[in-house]
């Protein structure tokens, strides 16, 4: 029973807290910017302003076009309610490992890029191309992530790795480092942030997932920026309770080990957000092209996570 | 008369055809060629009338006389009157220097008899040497044919090769049909000879070289 | 009974079809007795897969004399049944309207039945002679109808390629079940089951049956001849050859590999793996770059082969290290994928097929914006493009799930090569579906979505009723196949037990819509719960979103960053839209070089963008192969034009050889 | 001796029947005037024998000193008679549309006809004779036979194919004749002078006591002379041209029938090799031969112009690999042996009836000439396809069975060996399959204006007849083979050791 209420709890916090994560990450870079900023809950109040629009649709724009924003949307939130943030302790838990959250945001993107190709235009197929270019380098890599804790922790399941973590089986190893290396990296490129990509560019020589999206007005852009606010929380959450377990709730936890787990999250959610900006405005755009050599080395990170397992073994 | 005598005067008889044998490849002109053909043909007659006589086998008798009246006599002139009915220039044509075809043909005698002798120690001795003669003969007569090129002496080459098996035929001890093997040779050569002919008449060929005649040689793709 | 009276009906309907093959009606009586054939073998392999062990045998006093012709259908083999002849009644029903307006259908519509037959038969087939006999024989008929078309001169080089290469195979596993045979010869298989084959022996049948059963299902380096036969054939044969011919050929892999080849080291499994993996990247590397739709789909088959063989491979090294538990799952997730292959591709050539029918092309680049013109066409193929890419809910992500589970747990295998194998190929694995969802990505969103690139394109209509619905059952079995997998799960497990040992069971503390193998915590993934959530999350969303918002709708032109053409060209291409994986991928593999032409200043030519790549496998192994096969000839050739006195002389000379011979040995 | 020899086998013996009608049909035919009525005399005649091989089924004669007949050569003696039967049915069309094309004469017809049956004589003869030097007799005239109807088209080709032919078998027969004087000369310490040391039945009895080394040195002669007549590389050479410049039905018989009584003989003598415990293997020799000519033969294929030579190169890849299976021995190769000697003189056969109406249809042998037959004559291009691709070895036709267990055997024995054939077997098949394809399909030439392809008359329908006849007997025995060929087949196998 309880892992139903969490499970809920889970659904609703990924979507309310996505707008505010987004927010307080263009706050942060403003600020070091050294501008003021909008406050961190302006993309609630953009939300809301999409939605009032009416939307406009090519008269080229197939059904998909009019179906992906919904489409992306429902996966990558789907994909959101599996990973454990405060608790592990969750209904959905078992339906879907890390292989399958790997597929969901796949889903998102699939449809994502048809609907970029949909209208017809030079913008849609440019961004469509790039981005997934970006993915079928990212998605092997995040998968080889996943390949290498599953190799640490025997399971697959995000909410049994932690499991196997807190329970203190892991030390430090080097393949640890390594997937979290390449995981960071996949995140960078999944939610298009630099160096891959710049969410804030309308420049279409750099741009990719906006290229995509250009077409879009009204309430599926609302759907389409939505789901990209969570998928930004996705990872967020995905790095903090794979490679940061500590405080999240285990199953058999009262309401107050809940209510710390919340704590530790949001605590962790902030920070790793102050890092990506902090990170962010360090660092330059790279061209198109160097995206293969970035996410192939994100590829190669993995894998040697894996392989270094048995060097570790092995001396 | 003693059995080793008859055997002795077999072997001498089969030797001299070996040697006529060696005289057709060491000639260099055509008509010198015919002759020693000529001569080859008689010695084998008379191996052949030597053995009806040694194993009382009259039918042999008539193996010698084809041998004598039609290879001894007719193809021989057959072949002169074709030489220049035909007027074939008359000089042997060698593909095979004359020095090295008889060092070949020794090796060729060589091995023949290094097989034979070994393998017909339990055969009748009556076949020893016979057997490897014939053969040696045999080998000798197909070398004839290739190392010779124009279409005279490889018939005369093929003919040299046929009266090394009737040798052996004859030497065989009772061995029967002869006469028809001899005949159906005898068929082939004069159907040698009727071809060369037939095609000249036909005026088809300017000369006899087989080599020339190969000038099509099938399926050019 | 059933069965025996669908396989004698197929050569009736092929005699009936040479015949009046004349009529318009013939062709579609033919695909219409074929689609009734098969369902009834559809029905019959479902009554034996039941997993009772009294298999029926049959033998008749055909083939070999001493030997007979003996037939078996045991689970195996009625699996097998089920996938050939779903995808044979759908390409069945596809024809009944395809073939229609079909040029040289009277070239096709024969030998269909007879490749329907001949397929059935190599999965009945318990001796070694009927086996090889069906075998060629279903390539025989397929050849045929790669060449029905037989006025394009690619076609026939096709035709060249793909029958020599089928006799190749052949010459592979001849000599593999001539060994097992024994010099004794016999070659049922049930005799070569208890046959022990030395070391030497189990390594040759073990490669054999690798290299011939993989050629004819397309393992890198030896699927030259795929991406040319299946393109040359008339749709609904591409979908039968891609679909399901290269099953039967895993089939036969499998029958020689884990049933009757008793022996196997884990080190066979090892190499498949890797061979396994490396086809399926090259395959879809191969595919993501082409611009003609069918060699793009036949490439793809490649690459899920490749994924599938990463499984049997898998399989093999479980069971060879005595892991059954783990063979089990890795061989149910193998055969999962191949019957998900069998729905998806077919589904897609047919709908490639219905594409042709409507535009009369093949090429992406003057496709586009058929979707609104085809919406079932569309929308089926849409389904298919997505199981294809193992997007979840849909049944290609349950079977590359499962692989992948059994991937991660090949290096509990106490051999190095494993724990540093696997890990390379899981790489290749993950690169493959990657990849594959970018491919179709491309294909779907150059040849249904945007705007038509050519008039045809602009002018197609809808396909008719039974091409429609045979391409829409297949995509609702996408949907059923990936939502209820552990149902598929307990079906395949028939089939696997009497191979593994032991009954592949998903754990029980979970409970049915849960896919856990092994055990519970090891992850698990439950595609029926993830459908409902979806859906709810789904009606969620739109449900706030109307309610917050508008539902207003302006219709509208593209706003294309302000400057919008209503040239289609002005579109991406298939050729620009692969641009970007051609730089990360091609540069090396391929040798892809763009060369790009701007006119001067003033200079009115047309700027040209040319780009040049060369196929690595072919021009480094099979024209060589061609060139030194000529050269061999051309000098073997002189032995035509010899004088009489050369002839002799070569006489002579093999005489005095032999001569010799006898005379060395007699010394000896 | 020889005479109440034959006193015997006139009590009635359906042998000397076999053996009469051809004879006295050859004499016949060389006088009757007017092809027309020879050509369908020669069609009944060839009947009446084959009928008459038939009745050998039923009861067999006993031996004679001169002839007999046993498990090895009653189905050679059928299959010869009902080959040469379709092919006299095949002839009869040829012939007409070649009168019609005037390319030959009245007297050169009438002589053809008298030839035809004086060769079948000649076979049949080698076929059944109980003496190593009447079969020898034999395939000497069968030589000079098949000369003459080589050359019967008096062009150029045809009388330098001929020549060639004539000069090479003679002296190839020279040295069979030695080798068989050496088997004489082997068997007479032990049977006594006479023609008992040359009868099969006799000989084989008593073989394990001849002297070995003799019998090793003669088969050696006997391989390479009978081995000239069958056509194995290197002494192939005199095939090709005869086959291609010769009349289309003597190319039939010659590829159907000579070469398999040639081989016939050679294993002949091989039975009394290895009846014989001392000797030598032969198989190695045999074995060699088969591989040069099959890699000789599979890339000679790849440079063919002309269509005849192109399946004359194919007997010679059959032959090495029927000699190549002899040559392996043990019961399943003996027996893919024989079983690939019928299929072969079958579909080759078949498929020399077939050239024979392309070429006459199309006026030309160049293969690139020929094109898209299955468009201009779909009967005609489709049964040619199947016969091709059974003559390449594929299902379900017979071909396919002999190769199968030749190979398989082979493999199952010695790797090693098998890997050269698997070799060049591809290497031909990959050759024969585009020859075929570039025939078969395509879009046809414009037809020659002598080409009466279309409208089918009933020259073509006596051509078409016995090409389907033969296929059909293939397919058949692809998939199902006759109780006592089988029975015969392998008794023979276990002769042949």
């Amino acid at each position: 029973m309880n892992a139903m209420i969490w499970q809920v709890l889970q659904i609703i916090l990924v979507v309310a807290l996505a707008p505010l994560i987004t927010g307080y990450v263009r706050w942060v870079k403003a600020r070091l910017n050294g501008r003021r900023g909008p406050s961190p809950i302006q993309p609630y109040r953009d939300l809301y302003r999409l939605l009032q629009k009416e939307a406009i649709v090519a008269h080229s724009a197939s059904w998909i076009f009019r179906a992906a924003p919904y489409v992306t949307f429902a996966s990558v939130w789907l994909a959101a309610c599996i990973v454990p943030t405060f608790t592990t302790n969750m209904v959905l838990a078992p339906a879907a490992d890390l292989i399958a959250l790997v597929a969901l945001l796949a889903v998102g993107r699939f449809w994502t890029a048809l609907a970029g190709m949909d209208v017809g235009t030079a913008f849609g197929g440019l961004g469509a191309s790039r981005e997934m270019l970006i993915a079928s380098l990212a998605e092997p890599a995040m998968l080889m992530v996943t390949f290498s804790l599953s190799l640490i922790s025997g399971t697959t399941a995000p909410g049994q790795i932690v499991a196997f973590v807190l329970a203190g089986n892991v030390g430090v190893e080097v393949s640890l480092g390594l997937a979290l290396a390449a995981l960071v990296m996949v995140a960078i490129a999944e939610n298009g942030r630099i160096p891959i990509d710049n969410p804030a560019t309308h420049l279409e020589l750099t741009m990719v997932h906006e290229a995509m999206v250009l077409e879009y007005s009204g309430r599926h852009l609302a759907m389409i920026e939505a789901a990209s606010m969570v998928r930004l929380t996705l990872f967020i959450a995905l790095i903090a309770t794979l490679f940061a377990p500590w405080g999240i709730a285990q199953p058999g936890a009262g309401p107050l080990g809940v209510l710390v787990g919340m704590g530790a999250f949001l605590a962790k959610t902030f920070l790793l957000a102050s890092a990506l900006a902090v990170f962010e405005t360090s660092i330059a755009k790279m061209r198109v092209f160097r995206y293969a050599d970035f996410l192939g080395g994100a590829l190669l990170l993995g894998l040697l996570a894996t392989i270094f397992l048995y060097v570790s073994e092995a001396v | 008369m003693n059995q080793q005598f008859s055997y002795d005067i077999a072997h001498l008889i089969g030797a001299t055809v070996l040697m006529a044998g060696f005289s057709l490849l060491y000639q260099r002109r055509l008509f010198a060629v015919l002759n020693s053909f000529a001569f080859q043909a008689l010695a084998l007659a008379a191996a052949a009338a030597w053995q009806a006589h040694v194993q009382d086998a009259p039918h042999l008798y008539f193996t010698a006389a084809i041998a004598l009246l039609f290879k001894a006599i007719a193809v021989p002139f057959a072949l002169h009157w074709l030489v220049e009915r035909l007027g074939i220039h008359r000089a042997v044509e060698t593909a095979l220097s004359i020095g090295w075809t008889m060092i070949v043909g020794v090796a060729l005698v060589a091995l023949s008899i290094m097989l034979v002798l070994p393998v017909t120690a339990a055969a009748a001795a009556l076949t020893r040497e016979s057997l490897a003669l014939a053969m040696s003969v045999v080998l000798l007569g197909m070398l004839m044919m290739i190392t010779r090129r124009n279409a005279v002496t490889q018939v005369v080459g093929f003919m040299a090769l046929e009266n090394g098996l009737i040798l052996a035929a004859v030497s065989a001890k009772g061995m029967p049909l002869v006469v028809e093997i001899s005949i159906a040779f005898s068929v082939l050569v004069a159907m040698t000879l009727f071809g060369i002919f037939f095609f000249r008449i036909r005026e088809r060929f300017d000369s006899l070289d087989v080599a020339y005649l190969e000038s099509y040689r099938g399926d050019r793709s | 009974m059933l069965i025996a009276g669908a396989l004698l009906s197929l050569p009736l309907l092929a005699l009936f079809a040479v015949l009046v093959g004349r009529r318009d009606a013939a062709h579609s009586i033919t695909y219409a007795g074929c689609f009734v054939a098969s369902i009834a073998l559809l029905a019959g392999g479902l009554t034996y897969l039941g997993g009772h062990d009294a298999s029926p045998r049959l033998v008749l006093p055909l083939g070999l004399p001493w030997l007979k012709a003996h037939f078996r259908i045991d689970n195996l083999s009625a699996l097998f049944m089920l996938m050939i002849n779903l995808g044979a009644a759908a390409a069945s029903a596809f024809a009944v309207g395809y073939s229609q307006h079909l040029p040289q259908r009277r070239r096709v519509t024969p030998f269909f039945p007879l490749f329907l037959l001949a397929m059935n038969l190599v999965l009945m087939a318990d001796d070694a002679f009927i086996f090889l006999v069906s075998w060629e024989f279903m390539s025989l008929a397929s050849w045929l109808m790669v060449v029905s078309d037989h006025t394009e001169e690619e076609n026939r080089k096709a035709g060249n390629v793909y029958l020599i290469m089928a006799a190749f195979g052949t010459f592979c596993l001849l000599p593999a079940f001539g060994l097992m045979a024994g010099p004794g010869g016999d070659f049922t298989f049930d005799a070569m089951r208890i046959k022990d084959l030395g070391l030497m022996g189990g390594f040759l049948v073990a490669l054999l049956a690798i290299m011939g059963a993989g050629s004819k299902a397309g393992l890198v380096p030896l699927h030259a001849w795929l991406p040319l036969a299946h393109p040359a054939a008339p749709s609904h044969v591409s979908a039968l050859m891609s679909g399901v011919m290269t099953k039967v050929a895993l089939y036969g892999m499998i029958r020689i590999l884990l049933d009757l080849h008793g022996t196997l080291s884990w080190h066979w499994g090892a190499g498949l793996m890797l061979v396994g993996g490396i086809t399926a990247v090259m395959g879809v590397l191969y595919a993501v770059l082409q611009d003609d739709l069918k060699t793009l789909l036949a490439y793809s088959t490649v690459e899920n082969i490749g994924v599938a063989v990463i499984g049997l491979g898998l399989a093999i090294a479980f069971k060879g290290d005595g892991q059954t538990e783990l063979a089990a799952l890795a061989l149910v997730a193998s055969l999962y994928h191949m019957a998900n292959h069998s729905v998806f591709k077919t589904l897609l050539f047919l709908g490639a097929g219905a594409v042709i029918s409507a535009t009369g092309h093949r090429s992406l680049t003057v496709l586009g914006g058929l979707l609104k013109r085809m919406p079932w066409t569309g929308t089926a193929f849409l389904v298919g493009a997505a199981a294809i890419s193992a997007l979840p809910p849909l049944n290609g992500f349950v079977s590359e799930w499962l692989i992948l589970q059994s991937l991660f747990k090949g290096p509990a295998m106490p051999h190095w090569a494993m724990k540093f194998g696997v890990p390379v190929v899981g790489a290749f694995l993950a690169l493959a579906a990657a990849l594959a969802a970018t491919c179709f990505v491309r294909a779907y969103g150059i040849a249904f979505l945007g705007r038509p690139r050519s008039t045809d394109a602009a002018q197609a209509t809808e396909v008719s009723f039974g091409m429609r619905w045979s391409m829409v059952v297949l995509a609702v079995l996408c949907v059923v196949l990936g939502v209820i997998p552990v149902t598929v799960t307990d079906a395949l497990s028939h089939a696997v037990q009497p191979l593994t040992g032991v009954q592949f069971a998903v754990s029980a503390d979970l409970g049915w819509p849960w896919l856990s193998p092994v055990s519970a915590t090891r992850g698990a993934y439950s595609g029926t719960i993830l459908v409902m959530f979806g859906l709810a999350l789904f009606a969620i969303a739109i449900f706030t979103v109307h309610r917050l918002g508008t539902q207003a709708i302006r219709r509208a032109d593209p706003w294309d960053c302000g400057h919008p053409e209503d040239i289609p060209q002005t579109q991406y291409t298939s050729q620009s839209f692969a641009q970007p994986l051609r730089r990360a991928f091609g540069h090396t593999i391929f040798q892809a070089r763009e060369t790009v032409v701007m006119p001067e200043p003033g200079d009115d030519a047309p700027a040209t963008h040319k780009v040049t790549m060369f196929d690595p496998i072919w021009s480094g192994l099979y024209a060589p192969l061609g060139r030194v096969i000529g050269w061999i000839a051309d000098h073997v050739n002189r032995l035509q034009y010899l004088t009489v006195r050369g002839y002799l002389l070569m006489m002579f000379l093999t005489l005095v050889f032999m001569l010799l011979v006898v005379a060395v040995r007699q010394q000896l | 001796m020889s005479l109440d020899a034959l006193i015997i086998a006139l009590s009635d013996n359906p042998l000397l029947l076999i053996l009469a009608i051809p004879l006295a049909s050859a004499g016949f035919l060389a006088v009757l005037p007017g092809w027309r009525l020879a050509s369908w005399l020669n069609i009944a005649v060839s009947g009446a024998t084959f009928a008459a091989s038939l009745s050998l089924f039923s009861h067999r004669p006993p031996d004679t000193r001169l002839l007999f007949i046993d498990d090895f050569n009653i189905y050679l003696v059928a299959l010869t008679t009902f080959v040469g039967f379709t092919t006299a049915i095949f002839s009869a069309g040829y012939i007409a549309r070649e009168a019609d094309s005037a390319r030959l004469s009245d007297l050169h017809l009438r002589f053809y006809h008298s030839m035809y049956q004086a060769f079948l004589f000649t076979m049949l003869l080698a076929l059944t004779a109980n003496n190593t030097g009447v079969m020898w007799v034999a395939v000497e005239a069968a030589t000079l036979t098949t000369v003459l109807m080589v050359s019967l088209y008096r062009t150029r080709e045809a009388i330098e194919a001929a020549w060639k032919y004539f000069i090479l078998c003679s002296v190839g027969i020279g040295l069979a004749l030695f080798g068989t004087t050496l088997v004489y000369l082997a068997a007479q310490p032990v049977m006594g002078d006479g023609a008992d040391a040359m009868a099969w039945t006799l000989l084989i009895k008593q073989a394990a006591r001849f002297h070995p080394d003799l019998l090793n040195l003669a088969f050696v002669f006997l391989l390479v002379g009978y081995g000239t007549k069958v056509g194995l590389a290197p002494l192939h050479a005199w095939l090709p041209d005869a086959h291609a410049e010769g009349p289309t039905p003597i190319s039939a018989v010659l590829s159907g029938l000579l070469l398999n009584v040639a081989l016939y003989a050679l294993l002949r003598f091989k039975m009394l090799i290895s009846a014989n415990p001392d000797t030598l293997a032969p198989g190695p020799l045999m074995i060699l031969m088969g591989l040069s000519s099959l890699f000789l033969s599979g890339f000679m294929l790849y440079r063919r112009g002309d269509i005849k030579r192109l399946f004359a190169y194919s007997s010679i890849e059959h032959m090495g690999l029927i000699t190549f299976a002899f040559g392996m021995g043990g019961p399943l190769a003996n027996f893919a042996g024989l079983l690939h000697m019928t299929m072969h003189s079958l579909t080759k056969s078949g498929i020399f009836f077939a050239v024979g109406a392309i070429t006459q249809n199309g006026g030309t042998k160049r293969l690139n000439e020929i094109r898209g037959l299955t468009v201009s004559h779909p009967v005609l291009g489709w049964t040619f396809a199947i016969a091709v691709l059974a003559i390449a070895g594929l299902p379900p036709m017979g071909v396919f069975m002999s190769e199968f267990l030749v190979v398989s055997s082979t493999f199952a024995r010695q790797p090693l060996l098998a890997i050269p054939l698997i070799i060049a077997l591809l290497v031909a098949f990959a050759a024969l399959i585009m020859r075929l394809q570039a025939m078969i399909f395509g879009a046809p030439p414009p037809m020659p204006r002598h080409a009466h392809g279309q409208q089918t008359t009933f020259g073509t329908v006596l051509a078409y007849t016995p090409l389907l006849l033969h296929v059909g007997l293939v397919v058949v025995a692809g998939l199902y083979l006759p109780a006592p060929l089988v029975r015969w087949f392998e008794h023979v196998a276990k002769l042949l050791g």
